[in-house]
């Protein structure tokens, strides 16, 4: 039977030779792309949902090194089906966008390997092969972001100086579980941290939170992520700010509810029955989404704003699962689900706008609806979505989190993520208004085509998938169950039929929502429509113009006006004015002068002092080895 | 009772609101007009108006969108209105309030305002664009102390459901959210007041500076459509309190009784101010109500 | 002997005014050739301190054959007023522009254009400006028929034919007046 | 609640008409200082159902107080244009009835009702709240009897009001989207 192990290789293997081939006839590429997706889903979607199966390599290996070990449970197939389907998605998109880039090849090599990688790390049933893989995520996704970067030095540094220092603080985690355990198969884990001395549980969960938090570009580890975002290939930010970012959201998961334990974790120190450094983290989550929600409002940019908006929407997820209760983590997921889903939609739509206009700032674009109705469409469900409104999917995820933190007595924190959700409501607009309402920026707008045939195949699904979990929010619960019990949690949600969706304080029926609004809706339309004189249908430049005429060339699109208002909002416009890199900055110049003064005083060009150092350390090694 | 009782109740549901939301701008109008020293117009000149306008025999319309964004409004107020059980204990005049509750209520507010606000956005009126924006950020400022009230709420009935939280102030006026939670009602009573869109939080649909903001490009039949969803809108507001604070009402009589109280004591409080900015407004949101909501969240966690 | 006489004998040695009288208290009138304007108002703005620029007017002399461009300048302290006045030809009529003094020089020199065809040499922008597509001669001009080109333009509503001349009735007035 | 049906519908919409009208006062001249108090609390408008509109899509009456250059007359004519019918003009002071004491001036109009159907006439230099009170009582009085029929009679004329507003303009006429239209919604 083809167990993950082999799921893992089909894309790597195929990227490999897609590469290759590719220099010889050029579709081959797009074909052995389409084959492993289409391969991948098949065995992946096979595979029995949240049942533990396990799977190894056993060739022979040193004795401390125990093979390297595959398996699949509840959250590693709630994941995993996550990746399969955004893999395919955008190897939609890349059909449409990349076809005549100049970085074709390196693209689907490096592409197809980022999509084995991440099965590979929900796959791993043991340390080292999910570091392996962590990393080979990390480096590929990396030449990925350069790839089409209008700053690639700045972008790229950042990108890879935080992720590779964020992968080996978990990589001394690592080693520190190893020493402990004596083995890297996380089921030998569990008890040897159980063992271990309440500091050392604290070093390790920090060591293992700082590499997720920068992979899901949780504040003050997010700076990678706007310019990352924005800068990578069009078609390929989607599965980035979609997928890439819950790897993040799926390695603590996997490392604080199984591995270290969250009831460890209180054992070291508990505040409202919540382990203290979840408690730290969930109001990182909390400031990030503020903070970045505040941001992406005053944005120019298209893909800045959704890349700030998805930093935010993350962060409701890192808040919603570092609580450690069975419903918040319900929730968290649910919300990985929602979000994956919008952020795909609206990438791939906006992907597909600039690459019809060649235009990527809102002050450039406008009144595309009547050119693109069905990216209107799209990008109308996408935001409904991301402002979490009924009677859309992300209402529930958005309602599942609320009630986990009224469960579990966070007021303030759900307070606090309220401003963040409320303030959503203006990017959403901003990013509606500034693409496809108003006026045209520039007169080319009015000749661009729909989207090519491609993204609409990815668009339509999508839409009905948003639509179809509004309608029925008990849909996604027994899966969600599924991979909540793998972590040793009972099921939190109330809700027995797929139409409601009920936990801890209330519930609500999707089903009657949508469809009262459904209902009304063509009442009103109807009624409207027969029993009135149809209306003028008005010329663009016939406005209320305070009764002035209006040319062609009158500056009639708000575009970025949108948000202006924050920044004269007093606490709103100082956080907008401050920027955490600048921090960065001056530390690093602190530590460029003492280092240089460190030098002037060690390394002064005296032979002898050297030799005295040499001895030194000659001694130190001599004192430990000696114990 | 009988399925076609129920029908019946369903229909009558949204246009009662109507009536009485209407009958109050009236109100409204008149009482503004006393405070001026004038006579003030009639009580039912918004009915006429509304007539009016439904009369009007052309309108103009700038695309697809444009001819939608009022009907999604009426839309998304009265599914909210749906969801707010107007009376309570007896069979009639629920809508659908147990299928739904007070968080679902509070999102499905913001709909029809954004169905209102793409239509703004295809009429094309940089007016009409600045108002939404207006609105929208008046809306972080109003949402806190509002969410904070009913988290207060739902913290201390231990239950989102707006019928369950009428139930348990059931019982005298003692019983009632507003004498036992006094601080959340207050702070609540705060982001109302906005809500209402009245001075000084008029911001969005400001005449003078944004040429009446959203409304600005739509005349005639989609006016009208607007003046009716923002009747039935002003209504629901007043049910939703009541509900929430003051222990819901069993029939029409004690509703209107209630009602009215609540939007006389508003108005009065704000028919003598002038219009805030909107960084006034939302700084203000922030300072003392939000503070206020505070003090009454911690006083329930510390219970 | 008051501020405004010693201004006004000042003036008259340094820049040797065509006339100069005062038309009421406080308020001093000197008429000064074409090339004493700028220096005369440099004077009274940077000695002086008349810091305040009032207005720039002109006046028609139809008879004469010139127009006289009227600068009002006042001194916020000592509450004194002070036309500085010039006489430039009326046909072919240019004056060079004094925008570099006081800004809102742009605007007063853009409207005397319009309403008089008072060609400003080196103003930055003189276009139309109160006045939207205006064909015919400057309409300030006293050449300019106003009743005729009414006539021909608009149409009169019925009971409005026995109109009077205006002119009848303040002519003498204006004639002593123009004696003055 | 079709609208191309005479008798009880329109008698009763006539009624609404004339119990609410939303006003749009184009303060072109000296006559805009009427306004406020007119619609304030010392005349108080307000009881007639009058009430200020701030842009044209939603206004009934225009209110064109005092003299008109040719230059506010385009925008005048660009306001009236996009109002919505029924629409209703009262004109103030004699300048908009004959010229006024702008008789002779070079760029005022003489009549208005040349270039835009006016309903009701206010005689006066400046015609005081009283008056304009009476003017729109008299309004209102056309409007229940249903001959305030502006709207139509300028759609039905166009060409002859176009001309007049040709001869004042010239060819700087006003773009034609805001009067003549094909197709709808």
């Amino acid at each position: 039977m083809i167990g993950p192990n082999n799921v893992v290789l089909i894309p790597i293997i195929a990227g490999i030779l897609a590469y290759f081939l590719g220099k010889i006839v050029k579709p081959a590429r797009e074909g052995l792309t389409l084959g492993s997706v289409l391969a991948v889903c098949y065995l992946v979607l096979k595979l029995p949902f949240g049942k533990a199966l396990s799977y190894s390599y056993n060739f022979n290996l040193p004795a401390y090194f125990d093979g390297l070990k595959f398996g699949t449970n509840g959250l590693s197939s709630f994941f995993a089906v996550i990746i399969v389907l955004s893999y395919l998605f955008i190897a939609f998109t890349a059909f449409a966008l990349v076809k005549d880039k100049e970085y074709h090849g390196t693209f689907y090599l490096f592409f197809n390997i980022v999509a084995g990688s991440l099965l590979g790390i929900v796959y791993a049933r043991d340390l080292m092969s999910f570091f392996i893989f962590w990393e080979m995520m990390t480096w590929s996704s990396y030449f990925l972001v350069i790839m089409n970067a209008k700053n690639p030095r700045k972008t790229g540094l950042t990108y890879i100086v935080l992720n590779v220092a964020g992968a080996y603080a978990m990589l001394s985690a690592i080693f520190m579980v190893y020493a402990a355990a004596g083995s890297f198969h996380f089921d030998k884990i569990n008890h040897a941290v159980a063992l271990m001395h309440n500091s050392k549980v604290l070093i390790i969960a920090v060591l293992f939170g700082i590499g997720f938090l920068v992979k899901m570009a949780t504040m003050p580890l997010h700076i990678w992520a706007p310019d990352a975002y924005t800068e990578s290939e069009d078609s390929f930010t989607g599965f980035f700010s979609g997928t890439l970012s819950k790897m993040g959201v799926y390695g603590f998961l996997l490392f604080f509810a199984t591995l270290i334990g969250f009831a460890n974790l209180k054992g070291v120190s508990s505040i409202k029955d919540t382990p203290t450094i979840g408690y730290v983290i969930a109001w990182l989550g909390v400031i990030t989404s503020v903070f970045a929600t505040f941001r992406a409002i005053v944005q120019d940019e298209v893909k800045r704003l959704l890349a700030y908006s998805s930093i935010a929407q993350v962060g409701y997820i890192v808040t919603a699962i570092s609580m450690g209760t069975s419903l918040g983590i319900a929730g968290g997921l649910y919300h990985a689900v929602m979000h994956t889903i919008i952020k795909l939609l609206l990438f791939i739509t906006v992907a597909g706008v600039i690459y019809r206009t060649g235009k990527e700032r809102f002050s450039e674009l406008g009144a595309l609806i009547t050119r693109m109705p069905l990216s209107f469409l799209a990008v109308l469900f996408g935001i409904i979505g991301l402002a979490g409104m009924p009677p859309f999917g992300g209402f529930a995820s958005k309602w599942v989190i609320y009630m986990s933190l009224l469960k579990s007595h966070h007021y303030i924190l759900l307070v606090a993520m309220i401003v963040s959700s409320t303030a959503a409501f203006l990017y959403c607009y901003k990013l509606i208004y500034g693409i496809f309402l108003g006026h045209p920026s520039s007169p080319e707008l009015m000749e661009v085509k729909e989207v090519p045939a491609f993204l609409r195949i990815a668009q339509i699904p999508l839409m009905l998938a948003l639509m179809i979990f509004g309608m029925l929010p008990g849909l996604l619960v027994p899966y969600i169950d599924k991979a909540v019990a793998s972590l040793g949690f009972a099921t939190s949600f109330t809700s027995t039929d797929i139409y409601t969706l009920s936990a801890a304080l209330g519930g609500f029926n999707g089903f009657v929502v949508i469809n009262v609004l459904g209902v009304i809706f063509v009442i009103v339309l109807i009624w409207y429509t027969l029993f009135f004189p149809k209306s003028k249908k008005l010329h663009r430049l016939d406005i209320y113009w305070a009764a002035e005429t209006p040319d062609e060339d009158t500056p009639l699109h708000y575009g970025y006006g949108i948000g202006a208002e924050l920044h004269r909002i007093p606490w709103v416009g100082a956080s907008l004015r401050r920027h955490i890199t600048t921090l960065y900055e001056k530390v690093a110049e602190q530590i460029n002068g003492i280092a240089s003064v460190m030098k002037d005083i060690l390394f002064n060009g005296d032979g002898q002092i050297y030799m005295l150092y040499a001895v030194l350390t000659l001694v130190a090694i001599i004192m430990f080895l000696g114990r | 009772m009988s399925t076609g009782m129920r029908i019946l109740d369903l229909i009558a549901y949204p246009f009662v609101a109507f009536l009485v939301g209407m009958l109050y701008m009236g109100v409204a109008r008149n009482i503004v007009g006393r405070i001026h020293r004038r006579w003030g117009p009639p009580v039912l000149q918004n009915l006429i108006d509304v007539f009016k306008l439904y009369r009007k025999r052309e309108a103009g319309s700038h695309g697809v969108m444009f001819h939608l964004g009022p009907i999604i409004m009426v839309t998304g107020v009265v599914t909210c209105l749906y969801f707010v059980p107007m009376l309570s204990g007896g069979k009639w005049l629920q809508g659908v309030s147990f299928e739904g509750d007070l968080i679902l209520v509070t999102y499905l507010m913001v709909l029809g305002a954004l169905g209102m606000a793409l239509g703004v956005g295809q009429g094309g009126v940089p007016f009409g664009v600045m108002g939404v924006t207006r609105g929208l950020t008046r809306l972080i400022g109003l949402e806190i102390p509002y969410f904070i009230a009913i988290i207060v709420l739902m913290a201390h009935y231990g239950t989102a459901s707006i019928n369950k939280i009428i139930e348990l102030q059931a019982g005298g006026i003692s019983n009632w959210a507003m004498f036992k939670l006094p601080l959340a009602f207050v702070a609540s009573l705060f982001s109302f007041w906005g809500m209402m869109g009245a001075s000084p939080f008029d911001i969005p649909g400001a005449p003078q500076e944004v040429a009446s903001g959203p409304a600005s490009e739509f005349g005639g039949k989609y006016l009208a459509l607007m003046m009716s969803s923002r009747g039935i809108f002003g209504f629901l507001k007043l049910a939703l309190w009541v509900d929430l604070f003051m222990g819901g009402a069993a029939n029409l009589l004690i509703l209107i009784a209630k009602t009215f109280a609540l939007f006389v004591t508003v108005l009065f409080v704000t028919s003598v101010y002038s219009r805030f900015k909107v960084e006034q407004a939302v700084d203000f949101m922030w300072r003392y109500p939000t503070l206020i909501g505070l003090i009454a969240l911690v006083i329930e966690m510390v219970r | 002997m008051s501020y405004i006489e010693e201004l006004k004998d000042r003036l008259e040695g340094m820049f040797s005014p065509e006339k100069s009288y005062f038309p009421r208290e406080n308020l001093l009138s000197i008429r000064v050739s074409n090339s004493n304007v700028r220096g005369a108002l440099a004077h009274l703005r940077d000695v002086e301190g008349f810091k305040h620029f009032v207005m720039l007017s002109c006046v028609d002399w139809l008879e004469d054959g010139k127009f006289e461009l009227v600068y009002i300048v006042w001194h916020p302290e000592k509450k004194v007023t002070v036309m500085v006045k010039t006489l430039i030809d009326r046909d072919n009529a240019e004056f060079h522009s004094l925008h570099d003094m006081w800004r809102q020089l742009c605007t007063y020199e853009r409207e005397i254009w319009e309403m008089y065809g008072v060609n400003f040499i080196g103003h930055p922008r003189l276009e139309p400006f109160i006045l939207e597509d205006w064909k015919d001669m400057p309409p300030m001009r006293r050449d300019f028929d106003t009743l005729h080109y009414v006539n021909e333009h608009y149409e009169w509503r019925e009971g409005r034919e026995e109109s009077y001349q205006p002119r009848e009735y303040i002519g003498e007035v204006f004639d002593e007046w123009r004696k003055k | 609640m079709c609208t191309d049906n005479p008798g009880v519908w329109e008698y009763i919409a006539n009624w609404a008409r004339k119990h609410s009208i939303w006003v749009l006062a184009y303060g072109t001249g000296c006559g805009a200082i009427e306004m406020p108090p007119t619609m304030t609390s010392r005349y108080d408008a307000e009881r007639f159902g009058l009430r200020g509109a701030a842009t044209p899509r939603q206004a009934d009456l225009l209110i064109v107080s005092g003299y008109l250059a040719t230059k506010t007359l385009k925008r005048v004519i660009r306001t009236y244009e996009q109002m919505y019918d029924p629409k209703y003009v009262l004109a103030l002071g004699s300048c908009t009835i004959n010229g006024g004491m702008y008789w002779d001036s070079y760029n005022t109009i003489k009549k208005l009702d040349l270039y835009i159907p006016v309903d009701v006439y206010v005689a006066g230099c400046m015609p005081r709240p009283e008056a304009i009170i009476e003017g729109i009582i008299a309004l209102q009085k056309r409007i229940e009897e249903g001959r305030a029929e502006g709207a139509k009679k300028y759609r039905e004329n166009i060409e002859w009001y176009k001309k007049n507003q040709r001869e004042v303009f010239g060819d700087e006429m006003l773009p034609d989207y805001t009067w003549n239209f094909e197709g709808g919604i």
